[in-house]
Order: structure tokens, then C-alpha cells, then sequence
């Protein structure tokens, strides 16, 4: 009960509840006119990944997204009145249970017209499958990899909802170049996870990027495990070196950890934690409430980072009153109330453009594939709920609009960010913790970020 | 165990009948007809005149998958399962063989046929050299200096080799090409995979029965004992490790060659300790136990859980309402591998060759019971 | 009379602060069955450790066929035709009795991994040779009814039958036998003896005995080392053991232990 | 003697002394070569540094060691390797989190849960206990008491109820596993019962999964610490000494766990020394028949070491949960302490807890030298342990195995 209530405060202070709407789709809301009439009708949305292994906690609520979007969706006319129906599978991370999940969809009688993935490492290893069964993917970040193959010569049939890692990166340096004021000297030391995708960002070409924008990049990164202890130790090693600034790209506890380290060893003041667009996320907001600063305020205060979409923060945008509505009307738990719950949404926004544009150029359900689907994404411009914006121009396979924004913590009576621990809005959940209200606060306005593939 | 009894009647009347695999023509039939049947799937998988398939295509990918791995875990048999040194370190190997046989087609223009037996003797090479604390190491402290080598090759091809191995990104391999035949559809590539595996297998179970083999299995059985008849313990051990690293090797470079593209991700840990559990569940020490183990792993995990979770998933949420529906649909997975990992320790904890061989030998001396 | 094929030239052994053995000397000549009796503890089967390697002695050589052997590893002194039996069985549990004799054909055949593994062609030559020889000690030992049986699954006596088998498939010039008999009943007993005495004389292997049944012992034996607490107390044909005050005090003592 | 006898070589004579000799003095020769090409990375260093990664190493291998005991504490008993402890970490430390992070815990699951682990405890050695009306009685008192203390109200009781609670339940988790999955596999090959124990982790894994779902849990374990007074983190200024830094901090929470390490090592060396059922696990583990042909009952031995087990696997969870959060990740943990486990030697309490240390020691100075190349984790420990096999082949305290024939 009591998270129902915590639930509620949350929603009425930071959002303005709009009424569901009983027919139809918000007006906002703008697809492309069908001609053909699907009722009767279903579309899978395929989807494999790791759904109980290490990046559950992005995975599960996607599900649960999904689950609500689909339903909001088909109450209202799904795609050209064909309804939509989730087909998961959990690979657990493993590359092997990847291929066979992908095996089966890609062998199933009517082969999918498209894939939604959210690993890295899937749509490396499915890169030239999907280019062969001719099936394209939605993916929400990725790698040069995955999208762009290892010499990133060959646009593939990867896309991607938001900028990829090395962008990401590289409108960080930019970010950091452009605001002396706040990062005088910046020398940035990059700390991560090992492996695909916590060494992603951290490339030649966003190096160069960076020292060409003024911003020093340390030559040797720092890498931890999921598991570790402590990690006192890598972070010291880069601001013994000259590090100001933190970069991680990792998600959940990651970004805690080194935020709770330059706590604990007193460097709040000189330090700077920057991350990921996963790492400006509620998880990251929620986790940080055990690790505490010396301002009363969770140690991941002020961590900036890419946020390529809008956020719940951001009371009057239409999308996220919508998806704000409907997560209140299911009843969903405040630790799904994040990044991939609000980009499922986004997702089955995106499919019924998506099919709506098919199923008008090839007349029929039946008659929509890969292939067709993969010129539609080729040259889409839409706003899925008008959260980013969709669109590969150039034989790009991510886009590119990103921004940075900040975690902050709600003050008392909700007017703007609390500036410690004494003015903050706290809030007693039970469990021994104490609940601050995270808020990403947008630093600048939308932007194309610099594209940093290998030979640009 | 099984070769000492036959149907009554039936009497070998030279030592090579005795020592012959297949003894009787119901033996032999059935064997070429598995063969000729496996040869024949991919052929099945092809759209008939009526747009039908007798067989599923995605089976032609699982057979292959299973017969990479059912050369590694042969492999992994000699070593363990014969000679008695438990290895956590098998799924390493496998990486050696995949990234030098990347590396020869990649930088050299090797061939397949050419990277594939290269690459393989070298990881052998390399197994020799973790193979090595066998000398003084014996047990469960050798299985833990073989994990090391789960550590140390890993680690070794992501840093110091990252130009070799392309570091934590993945590395593309090329399309192996014979005649002008493209392999890179699975059809073809499973006229490749398949005879091998088989052709392997059959090696492992002469090896087994031969010189060597009963030298290995006397180590695994008594070391001591093997050698005060002569057997130089060491060196079989070495011989042993050779020889199933050059199996992970085949198996590594098959894998690599087989899907075009790999990453470290590949060869974790988890692998080499899930590759063990196929070997024991399939029963270590027997023939065909890697074949049982690894068929009932992989159809277990990629075919049955999938096959069982969406069904799962629609009524389990409504007998517990208490838990989120994600939740469980998230727990589905390694619960019921789990699951049935117990249910099939504890019912046959020998292993499936364990439970064939007592079938076969109730089948031969039917009606008896006895 | 016949060359001396094993000498043991003042070997002394300890454990620690225990001198399993001390001082001890003797010959054994080419043919001969010799026995070495003693109560429990005496020292008899680290003697035999010594003789094939398992143990390294800390002072004395061992000669065998006139080569110095103290140094060499067990196996390679298996190689130079030395086999034994233990007295806790130490058979291969999981094979067949055939797989057993097989595998102690090791030394004399040549097949490797490579060949092996093809199976058709060398391999299976030499399989079917060796096949030959080792059904014939088979026969031999009468253990037809057993040969592909587990060897974990057969009852005691019959395991020691088959692990004299794998000795004699060694075709050992000096095999050395640790208690053959100990646990068997007198049927049993008989047989085992039976079968030593058809070693020595169709195959002319030398023997070294080790056995706790005195009585046995002399009426097979043609030479007898008698140990007590690592010390060789006696030696001699067994008419004159049989009467040696030390040996019988030694005995003696052991029956009140 | 003549019954069996022992490979080891007496190690009297002189020659065999040379060898000895000769053998650690080109350990000492490489040990040498080693500083000396080491000594570069070293002096690029302020010393205030080394020493803290010194110390720091030695308080992460707390960690470690508590891990390992755990992992040792099976083997000592039952010759099985256990894959499952860190998925018995998570449990534990959930389990723990249950209890401690509530409110109050409402009256039928704190029932239902005394029950269950009164239930387990009972019937440690077997069912047929349950026909002694005797224990029926002291099930249902204890079952009553239990409720009671898991009910206790507030904040105040949190560290109370979470840590009977998250003990008792951790304890009944480990009975569970040996009753259901291991008892079965008596007489089987012993490698079935380590594949079994990988069976428990997924079960585990898909359980935790079930009930608590994927999100990472922060557990404030810290912050009653906190509350009564200790001080947040331990620092030290060395600006004008000799350490040439100017600050040395350490946290609360890994001086916290080390403490827990030391203590558990504390307990269960008296354990062993000093208990009935410690004295004949100690039995058992020499030789389980010759066991129980004198009457130990093997059986509930066994059921207690996993008990044991389990009841450090919580600790190590509560320690790690603490210290960074519960979730999916904290299980890999247990992979990086199986070179603390062997490098002590896996029937060595002790050395369990030496591994441990020498294991966090190695990482942290890896981390500290060796910077970007992930030496701390993956390389180091593992070619540490890979030269201590080779020179001691059973770890640094193992027993030397005695093998017979």
C-alpha cells in the first residue's frame, strides 16, 4: 500500500494528470493515415534478450512497456485495426541461446518483419543473418559493430532509437568544451565495465574527438567488474593522473559505484560523473539512495549524461503525460517507472508507423517483409509519441539529436531541484532507506551529435 | 558393459567380430541408417512441391550447433571422462581454436581447409602447455589450473592480442569456400560439420579402445597402479590434453567459420562449466555420452524451455498473483533448466549413455528380465 | 647354479621417524620362487615398494639383472620386465577382466593415439595378436567365464585371479606378488598356488613372494627372507626358516598382537 | 605400515635435502627477478598509495575469504565443490533484506516462514523425527518464538529480526539443499553431486528472480552502523609524511566486512576445535565410512555443514549487498574467490581465510600497478594460484594427500 501512495505522491507532484482518453489516440500523436484495413489481424513484435542475467533490470521493464503499450494500443486500433502481441525470448546472455532464439524466429512460417533486440552484443553477432534472411532490427543504443559492421563501412540492418556509444561520448567532450565555466582544464578518465559494451565508447575516434574539442582523455581506462567491492582503487588511479571529469558506460550500479567512490574519498568537489544515457537513469537515481554525499543528497547528484528523449521530468509533454497516465493506471512499481519503460512505449508507437507505412505501399499484411520495412526505416522521419526523433538520413543507422542533462533531487515543495539533504523532498519508504525524487534536468537543448564512426 | 551379452545365438567365431563396433547386421543397419538419416535432413528442410518441409529448417542450425559442440565435449571426454582430469577450462581452448583459425583466414588468405587443421593443432599445443601442472596437480586443484587457462587465454586475446582478436569487439570471419561452394548457408556448411563430428566420435571411441585408451583409462582408474605396469602416467596425461584441446580446437574453429562472427563473449566461463555438465549428464567415460549430453542440454534450452515458457507464462501469473507476471516470466528460464538438471541428476545420475547401455542390454536378452 | 637377476644391496627406508626398512640385503637368482615372510609391520610390502619404484630408499642400491635400477621411475622399471600384484587389489574397477589383461599388454604393443584412433589397419592387427596372448593367459588361469565381465562387480578371489592375469600380461622376468593369497579360503588358496607354481615352471618366471601363510610359503618356495620390524632377521631354504628360533619368536609375538 | 602405504618421500637424507634446497633457491631467484622487474611500476608510485592499496587489499579479501570458508566448509565435509554459493550469497543476502527492511512482517508469512525453517531444523536427521513427540513440542515453542521475534515492530528491531530472520532462513536454506538435491546423490560419482550443486544455482537464480525480480536491491545495512555512532569511512592524512598523499580513506563498509571475516573465521576455528559436531565433521571428513562405522551420524553432519555454508554465504551477501547493492551481478562474485579457496587449500579453514586475503592483496595491487588491463581479476589471482599449485601442489595449507595402494 505503501508504494501505492508513494506512487501517487510522485505523480501528482511532477506530473499533470491529463484524463485517459475513452477512444482514439491523443491528437499529438500523428500516424500516417491507413489504407487498408487490418482488423482481425496480429503482429508479433518479436523480441530476444537478456531477460534474466545481468541486464535484467533494463529488460524487465521493457516488458512491462511493452506489455502496457500494447494493450493501450490495441484498445485503440492497433496497427490499421490489426492487434499487436508480444513474442519474448530470454537468452540470459548467452550468445548461444541468442542464435537458437534467433534461429526460431527467423524460421517461423511467416518470417518476422522485424526484430527488436537491446544488446549490443545480439546484433553484432546477428549482423550478417539479419543482412541474409533480410529482417531488420530496432535496437535502442548500439555499437559501431552492430551497426556499421567492423570496418563501419556497411550500413547493415541495424537501427537505432538513440546516438551510439561513441557519439554519445564524443556530445559529452562537446557539452564539457562549450561550458568552461563549469569544467575549467577538463581532463576526463574513462571507467567502465569491461566488455562490449562498456568498452564501446571509449575508441580512437572519440578520443580524437575530444582532444580536438580541448578535453583531455587519460590513454588508459579503468575497468571494474559488476561484482567488485570497491573500486577506490580505479578511481584513484585517474585523478592521481589529472582526471576532473568520470565517464562511464555502464548502467544501474556502475555509475553508483563510482559516484559512492568519489564520495567516499572526498573528491565530490573536484570531480565530475558523467555516463551514458543509461546512466541518467531512475534505476541509477533509486540505487544511489543507501550512498549518501556530504550534501545530505544520493552521490549520484549532479552525474550528467545523454538524454536523447524526453523524460518524465518533463510535466508537459504530451508523450510522457500519456505514458505517466498510463503507468499510474497499471499500477507499475516506481523502480520500472525508467528509461526502457518509457522507450517500450516508444517502440509500439513506432510499429504502428511502421506498419501503417508497409501495409499502405504493399497493400497487405502478408505482403509486408524485411526488406520493405527496411526502405521505410531508411527514410522515416517520425516522432515516436514525440519522444525523439526518428530518422536515418545519410545511410546513418542511429540518430543523432542528443542533449545532456543532469540527476538532480526534487526540494520540498517540488519547485526545482534541492540544493542539499535539509531542503530535499524526502520520503520514508519502510525499508530502512530514505526515497529522494530524482529529476533529470535537461542542460541544453537537442542537438545532432557528432558522428564518430571509424573513417568519417 | 553391453558388449558382453547379445542375442542368444549369436557367436563370434573371430577376435575381429569380437572387437568389431557393430556385431550383428541389426547393429550395422541401424547405425548406417541414423547416418544416412542425419545426411538426408537438410535435403528434408527443403520446401517440397507443396511449399512443405518434412522437417523444420531451424533443425538443420540446432543439429549443427549440437555437433560443434559434440566435438568439443568428445574432446572434453578423453580428458575427463577417460583419463580422469576434470577440465573447467575447455571452453578456452575452443576460443584458441576459433581466433587462430580467424586469424589465419583473416590475415594469411588461409583456406578453411587449411586454417581448420592448422588451428587445431595448435590449440593441442596450447592444452599441452595448461596440461602441464598435471605433473605435480592432481584433482580438483587440477580442474582449478585448468579454469585459470578459462582466465588467462581469455585475458591474453582481449589485451596483449587485441590486434589478433579485435579486443571485447567482435571479430568477423570469412565465408569458408570450397569448389566455388559458398559455405555460408547452413545447408552446406552442415555436410561439413556433420561427417566430422562423426568421423571424430568414431576416433574417440577407437582411441578409447585401443593402446592408448586403456592407458588413459588405467590413469583415470588407478594411477598408481597404471604405473607400475609401465604406462608413463605423465605422459598420457599430456597425450590427453593434446588431444581434447585439438578437439576444442576443430570444434572453436567450426563454431567461428559457422556463425562469421565472434566475440569473447563466446567462451566464458559458464561455457567450459555448462560443456562439463553436458559430458556428465550425458555420462563421462562412455562413448556416446557426449552425443546424449549435449543433444539433451541444447534441445533442453533452445528447443523444450521455449517451447514451454509461453504456455507457462500465460497460467502461471494467475496461480500466483502475489508476483509480478515479468518476474516470473524472467525466472522461467533458469528455473526450469534447473529443474530438470535435478529431476535428471537424481533419476540417472550416471548419465543417459549409462541408462542406453542398460536399455540396449534389456532390449538383447529380451523376454529375461534378467 | 643360475645368474642372480634381483640384488638388493644394503637398502634402508624411513618414514619420518619410522625405519620401515633397515639394512636389508639379498639376492634373488634367476628361476627361483623366493619368499619373504614376516608379521605385520615387518616391513615386506615397502620391500616390494622399493623393488618397483613406488618408494625411493635413502641409502642401498637395487640391481636388477645387474643394472642399477634405485634411481629409475616405476614405470620405466616395469618397462626392464618387473610386474606385481597388490594386496589391496588395485584393478582397474571399470573395465573388463579382458580390458585389464589388454591394457597391461601396454608395453609390448605399439599402436599410438594416430593409429589408434584410425583403428583400421595397424591397431586392429595388434589388437587381434595381443587379443591371442592374452586369451592364452586367460585360459591359462581359467577365468574364461569371466572375461567381460566389470572387474568392480566380481567377487574377491576372482579379483585376485585377475590381477595376477595382468601381471603375468606384462610378461614380467621378475614378478613380485604381495599377499596373492591373503583373505582367501583354502580352495582358494590352493588354486592361487596352483597357478604360481604353473608360472614358474611353464614360463619360467622368477618370483617374489609375499605371504603371510608360513606353511604355504615353504612348501613352494625355494629360498625364504624372513623380516621383522625392518630388520631381516633370517634367510634360507625353507627347512632351515622353519626352525629359526628368531622367526618362530617373531610369529610367536605377533599371535598375542 | 604393510596395510598401506605413502608416496611421500622421507625426507631425511641428505640428498634428497639438496633438492629441497636447490628448489626454494630458485624460488627465492624468480621471486627476485620478479621484485626487481616489478620495482619500476612500484617506485612510479607514492608510497602513501602502495600502503593503501596494501591495506585495502587485505580488507577486500575479507570478502573473499568469507566466500571461500563457505565454499571450504562443504568440501571439508562432503569432498563437493559447491557452484551454487554465490547464488546462496544473493539468497541470503535477500533473505536477510526481507526481513530487515520491513516495517513489521504480518503475522502468516513470519508463520509460514518459522515453520519452514523450525520444520528443516527439526528434521535433521530425517523424517522419522517427527514421531518423537518430544520434538514436536520444541518445534512448535521454537515455531511460536520465532513468529514472535520476526513480528517485533520498527526500525528499531530491523538489525534483530533481520539478522534471526536472514540467519535461520539462510541456515533452513541449506538444509533444504542438502535434504532435496544432495542426500539423494549419496553413493553416486562425486562429480554428479558437483553438477548438482550448479542445478541449485539456477534453481536459485530463477527463484530469486521469481519473488524479487531483477531490480538491484540497495541494502542500508550500513546505515545502522551508521546511526549508532561509527564514524562513515576511516581516513588518514599523509600529506607531509613519508606516505606523501594527502588523504587514506577506507569505508565503514569494507573495515565492516573484513571484521565479519575475521569473526566467522574466529567462530568456526573454535567450532571445530572445540564442538561435538565440529570434532566428527572433522571425522567425516577424513573418512565417511570408517565415520560412521563408529557411529557419527554422517548424514546430519553433512546437513549441518550446508547449514553452515549457507549461514556464511549470507553473511558474505549481507557484507557485499552492503557495500554496492543485492542483484544479479553479486552471485559472479563467488567465481573470483575460487583462487582464494584453492590457493589456501580446499580442506584448510585457515587457509581459506590466507587465500582470501592473498587474493584481495594481489588484486588491489594489480589494480594499483597495472591500470586498464583488467590484471586484477582475471590474470593475476589465477597465475598466483597457478605458481602456488606448482610448487605446493595442494594449496598452501592443504593436507598433503596420502595416497594408498
Amino acid at each position: 500500500m505503501r508504494k501505492a501512495l508513494l506512487l501517487v505522491l510522485l505523480a501528482v507532484l511532477i506530473v499533470v494528470p491529463v484524463g485517459a482518453q475513452e477512444e482514439g489516440l491523443p491528437d499529438f500523436i500523428k500516424h500516417t493515415p491507413c489504407e487498408v484495413d487490418l482488423t482481425g489481424q496480429t503482429i508479433p513484435i518479436y523480441h530476444l534478450g537478456d531477460i534474466s542475467a545481468s541486464y535484467a533490470f533494463i529488460t524487465q521493464p521493457l516488458l512491462v512497456g511493452l506489455t502496457d503499450a500494447i494493450a493501450y494500443y490495441n484498445a485503440r486500433g492497433g496497427a490499421c485495426g490489426a492487434t499487436f502481441e508480444q513474442v519474448n525470448r530470454d537468452t540470459a546472455g548467452d550468445p548461444a541461446q541468442s542464435q537458437a532464439a534467433y534461429d526460431d524466429f527467423s524460421s517461423r512460417e511467416i518470417k518476422p518483419d522485424v526484430l527488436v533486440l537491446y544488446a549490443s552484443g545480439d546484433s553484432e553477432l546477428l549482423r550478417t543473418q539479419l543482412a541474409e534472411d533480410e529482417i531488420p532490427v530496432m535496437i535502442s543504443a548500439g555499437s559501431v559493430d552492430g551497426l556499421y559492421g567492423e570496418n563501419a563501412d556497411e550500413p547493415g540492418w541495424v537501427f537505432a532509437s538513440n546516438p551510439i556509444y561513441v557519439d554519445q561520448f564524443g556530445d559529452f567532450c562537446e557539452f564539457v568544451a562549450a561550458n568552461p565555466e563549469m569544467y575549467p582544464d577538463p581532463v576526463i578518465g574513462y571507467i567502465s565495465w569491461p566488455g562490449a559494451f562498456g568498452e564501446a565508447a571509449f575508441q580512437p575516434e572519440s578520443i580524437a574527438y575530444c582532444e580536438a574539442a580541448g578535453v583531455d582523455v587519460l590513454d588508459t581506462p579503468e575497468y571494474f567488474l559488476p561484482s567488485a567491492t570497491d573500486i577506490s582503487t580505479n578511481v584513484q588511479n585517474l585523478v592521481d593522473n589529472g582526471a576532473n571529469i568520470l565517464y562511464t558506460n555502464s548502467l544501474a550500479s556502475g555509475p553508483v559505484i563510482v559516484a559512492k567512490t568519489v564520495v567516499d574519498l572526498g573528491l565530490e568537489d573536484d570531480v565530475q560523473v558523467a555516463g551514458v544515457n543509461w546512466a541518467l537513469d531512475t534505476s541509477v537515481a533509486l540505487l544511489s539512495r543507501t550512498a549518501i554525499g556530504s550534501d545530505g543528497l544520493p552521490a549520484v547528484n549532479g552525474l550528467v549524461g545523454s538524454l536523447p528523449f524526453h523524460w518524465y521530468s518533463e510535466p508537459d509533454h504530451p508523450g510522457i503525460q500519456l505514458v505517466v497516465s498510463q503507468f499510474e493506471a497499471n499500477e507499475r512499481q516506481l523502480s520500472q517507472r525508467n528509461i526502457s519503460y518509457l522507450l517500450g512505449w516508444a517502440l509500439v508507437d513506432t510499429y504502428v508507423e511502421l506498419y501503417a507505412q508497409a501495409v499502405n505501399q504493399a497493400g497487405s499484411l502478408e505482403a509486408v517483409d524485411g526488406a520493405l520495412m527496411k526502405s521505410i526505416l531508411e527514410t522515416i522521419d517520425y516522432y515516436p509519441l514525440d519522444l525523439y526523433h526518428l530518422n536515418y538520413p545519410d545511410g546513418l543507422r542511429s540518430t543523432s539529436a542528443n542533449r545532456m542533462a543532469m540527476i538532480r533531487y526534487a526540494n520540498a515543495d517540488m519547485t526545482g531541484p534541492a540544493t542539499s539533504g535539509d531542503d530535499a523532498l524526502k520520503i520514508d519508504p519502510g525499508d530502512g532507506t530514505t526515497l529522494f525524487v530524482p529529476l533529470l534536468i535537461p542542460l541544453e537543448d537537442f542537438a545532432p551529435a557528432p558522428d564518430l564512426r571509424p573513417g568519417q | 558393459m553391453s558388449s558382453n551379452i547379445r542375442p542368444s545365438g549369436v557367436f563370434d567365431t573371430t577376435y575381429s567380430d569380437d572387437i568389431a563396433l557393430n556385431r550383428t547386421r541389426g547393429e550395422k543397419a541401424v547405425s548406417y541408417g541414423i547416418v544416412a538419416l542425419l545426411l538426408l535432413i537438410p535435403l528434408l528442410s527443403l520446401e517440397g512441391p507443396f511449399g512443405i518441409s518434412l522437417v523444420p529448417q531451424s533443425l538443420v542450425g540446432t543439429i549443427i550447433r549440437i555437433a560443434i559442440l559434440v566435438i568439443s565435449v568428445q574432446g572434453l571426454n578423453i580428458l575427463t571422462g577417460y583419463t580422469g582430469q576434470v577440465s573447467l577450462g575447455h571452453a578456452a581452448f575452443m576460443a584458441v581454436g576459433a581466433y587462430s583459425g580467424a586469424y589465419l583466414a583473416r590475415q594469411f588468405g588461409f583456406s578453411f581447409w587449411l586454417a581448420l587443421p592448422t588451428s587445431a593443432l595448435f590449440t593441442g599445443v596450447i592444452g599441452l602447455l595448461f596440461g602441464l601442472p598435471s605433473l605435480r596437480v592432481k584433482g580438483f586443484y587440477l580442474s582449478m589450473a585448468t579454469l585459470a587457462a578459462q582466465f588467462i587465454i581469455p585475458w591474453t586475446l582481449r589485451y596483449p592480442l587485441e590486434h589478433i582478436s579485435n579486443g571485447s569487439r567482435p571479430l568477423d570471419v570469412p565465408v569458408p569456400d570450397l569448389f566455388g561452394i559458398n559455405f555460408g548457408a547452413d545447408g552446406a556448411m552442415y555436410y561439413i560439420v556433420i561427417p566430422l563430428a562423426m568421423a571424430l566420435s568414431l576416433a574417440a571411441r577407437n582411441i578409447s579402445r585401443t593402446r592408448t585408451g586403456r592407458a588413459m583409462i588405467s590413469i583415470r582408474d588407478n594411477d598408481l597402479a597404471a604405473e607400475l605396469l609401465g604406462i608413463n602416467v605423465f605422459s598420457y596425461k599430456l597425450q590427453a590434453f593434446f588431444v581434447s584441446a585439438v578437439y576444442a580446437g576443430i570444434a572453436g574453429c567450426l563454431m567461428a567459420f559457422h556463425t562469421n562472427n565472434i566475440s569473447l563473449e563466446f567462451f566464458a566461463p559458464q561455457v567450459s562449466i555448462e560443456l562439463l555438465a553436458m559430458l556428465i549428464i550425458g555420462g563421462a567415460g562412455f562413448p556416446l555420452g557426449p552425443m546424449f549430453g549435449v543433444a539433451f542440454v541444447i534441445l533442453l534450452t533452445q528447443n523444450v524451455i521455449p517451447a514451454l515458457v509461453p504456455s507457462l507464462y500465460s497460467a502461471l501469473p494467475s496461480l500466483l498473483p502475489f508476483l509480478a507476471p515479468v518476474n516470473v516470466f524472467a525466472a522461467l528460464n533458469p528455473l526450469l533448466f534447473g529443474l530438470a538438471l535435478m529431476i535428471f541428476l537424481i533419476v540417472e545420475p550416471r548419465g543417459l549413455a549409462y541408462r542406453w547401455e542398460i536399455l540396449k542390454i534389456s532390449w538383447k536378452i529380451r523376454p529375461f528380465s534378467y | 647354479m643360475s645368474s642372480v637377476k634381483l640384488h638388493i644391496d644394503d637398502v634402508s627406508l624411513s618414514f619420518g621417524g619410522i625405519k620401515a626398512l633397515q639394512h636389508i640385503s639379498f639376492d634373488v637368482r634367476e628361476g627361483e620362487i623366493v619368499s619373504v615372510i614376516g608379521p605385520n609391520g615387518a616391513g615386506k610390502t615397502s620391500l616390494i615398494n622399493s623393488i618397483n619404484g613406488f618408494y625411493k630408499p635413502q641409502s642401498g642400491r637395487i640391481l636388477f639383472g645387474g643394472r642399477d635400477i634405485t634411481k629409475l621411475p616405476p614405470y620405466k622399471r616395469a618397462q626392464l620386465g618387473i610386474s606385481r600384484t597388490f594386496q589391496n587389489i588395485a584393478l582397474y574397477t571399470n573395465m573388463t577382466a579382458l580390458d585389464n589383461l589388454m591394457a597391461a599388454r601396454h608395453l609390448h604393443m605399439k599402436s599410438n593415439m594416430l593409429t589408434g584412433a584410425l583403428f583400421i589397419g595397424p591397431a586392429q592387427r595388434e589388437e587381434i595378436e595381443h587379443r591371442v596372448i592374452v586369451e592364452e593367459i586367460i585360459e591359462f588361469l581359467e577365468m574364461e567365464a569371466i572375461r567381460k565381465s566389470i572387474v568392480g562387480t566380481l567377487s574377491y578371489g576372482l579379483r585376485k585371479r585377475v590381477e595376477l592375469g595382468r601381471a603375468l600380461a606384462l610378461e614380467p622376468e621378475l614378478l613380485l606378488l604381495d599377499e596373492p593369497m591373503a583373505g582367501m579360503n583354502q580352495e582358494e588358496k590352493e588354486d592361487m598356488a596352483r597357478f604360481i607354481l604353473d608360472i614358474h615352471e611353464q614360463r619360467r618366471t622368477t618370483i617374489l613372494l609375499i605371504e603371510h601363510d608360513v606353511g604355504l610359503v615353504m612348501d613352494i618356495s625355494n629360498h625364504v627372507v624372513a623380516l621383522d620390524f625392518g630388520q631381516k632377521i633370517a634367510e634360507g631354504p625353507p627347512a632351515e626358516i622353519s626352525q629359526n628360533e628368531a622367526v618362530i619368536r617373531a610369529y610367536l609375538g605377533q599371535e598375542n598382537g | 605400515m604393510s596395510s598401506f602405504a605413502q608416496t611421500q618421500n622421507p625426507a631425511s637424507s641428505a640428498a634428497f635435502d639438496a633438492r629441497r634446497a636447490i628448489k626454494w633457491f630458485l624460488i627465492a631467484v624468480a621471486l627476485v627477478v620478479f621484485l626487481i622487474w616489478l620495482a619500476p611500476y612500484g617506485m612510479a608510485q607514492k608510497p602513501g598509495r602502495l600502503v593503501e592499496s596494501a591495506i585495502r587489499g587485505v580488507l577486500v579479501g575479507g570478502v573473499y575469504a568469507l566466500v571461500a570458508l563457505g565454499i571450504v566448509i562443504i568440501n571439508k565435509a562432503s569432498g563437493v565443490f559447491n557452484f551454487a554459493h554465490g547464488y546462496m550469497m544473493l539468497a541470503g543476502g535477500l533473505i536477510f533484506h526481507a526481513f530487515f527492511s520491513v516495517a513489521q512482517v504480518a503475522l502468516i508469512p513470519a508463520f509460514l516462514f518459522s515453520a519452514f525453517v523450525v520444520f528443516m531444523l527439526v528434521t535433521l536427521n530425517g523424517w522419522r523425527m517427527l514421531r518423537d513427540p518430544r520434538r514436536l513440542v520444541i518445534g512448535a515453542v521454537g515455531t511460536a518464538l520465532l513468529t514472535g521475534v520476526l513480528m517485533l515492530p520498527g526500525q528499531d528491531w530491523q538489525l534483530i529480526r533481520g539478522f534471526v530472520g536472514g540467519g535461520l532462513g539462510a541456515a533452513a536454506l541449506g538444509l533444504a539443499v542438502e535434504r532435496f538435491t544432495i542426500r539423494p546423490l549419496i553413493g553416486q560419482p562425486l562429480f554428479t553431486a558437483v553438477m548438482m550443486t550448479l542445478a541449485v544455482g539456477e534453481v536459485l537464480h530463477g527463484l530469486t528472480q521469481m519473488v524479487w525480480g531483477s531490480v538491484e536491491i540497495p541494502l542500508p545495512v550500513f546505515d545502522v552502523l551508521k546511526r549508532i555512532g561509527l564514524p562513515e569511512r576511516l581516513s588518514i592524512d599523509g600529506a607531509d609524511t613519508w606516505l606523501d598523499v594527502s588523504r587514506i580513506v577506507f569505508n565503514l563498509e569494507l573495515v565492516v566486512a573484513f571484521v565479519l571475516a575475521v569473526l566467522a573465521f574466529i567462530a568456526f576455528v573454535l567450532f571445530f576445535r572445540f564442538t561435538n559436531v565440529g570434532l566428527a565433521m572433522r571425522a567425516t571428513a577424513e573418512n565417511q565410512q570408517l565415520a560412521q562405522s563408529v557411529g557419527l551420524r554422517v548424514r546430519v553432519i553433512l546437513a549441518v555443514a550446508w547449514a553452515i555454508a549457507a549461514l556464511l554465504a549470507a553473511v558474505a551477501g549481507i557484507a557485499q549487498g552492503g557495500a554496492t547493492s543485492l542483484s544479479q551481478n553479486l552471485p559472479g562474485l563467488a567465481f573470483y574467490a575460487f583462487p582464494a579457496v584453492l590457493l589456501g587449500g580446499l580442506e584448510s579453514i585457515g587457509g581459506a581465510f590466507v587465500g582470501g586475503i592473498v587474493v584481495g592483496f594481489v588484486q588491489e595491487m594489480s589494480r594499483r600497478l597495472f591500470p586498464g588491463l583488467q590484471v586484477d581479476t582475471e590474470l593475476a589471482p589465477y597465475l598466483v594460484l597457478m605458481l602456488v599449485l606448482v610448487i605446493r601442489p595442494d594449496g598452501l595449507f592443504g593436507q598433503k594427500r596420502i595416497e594408498r595402494i
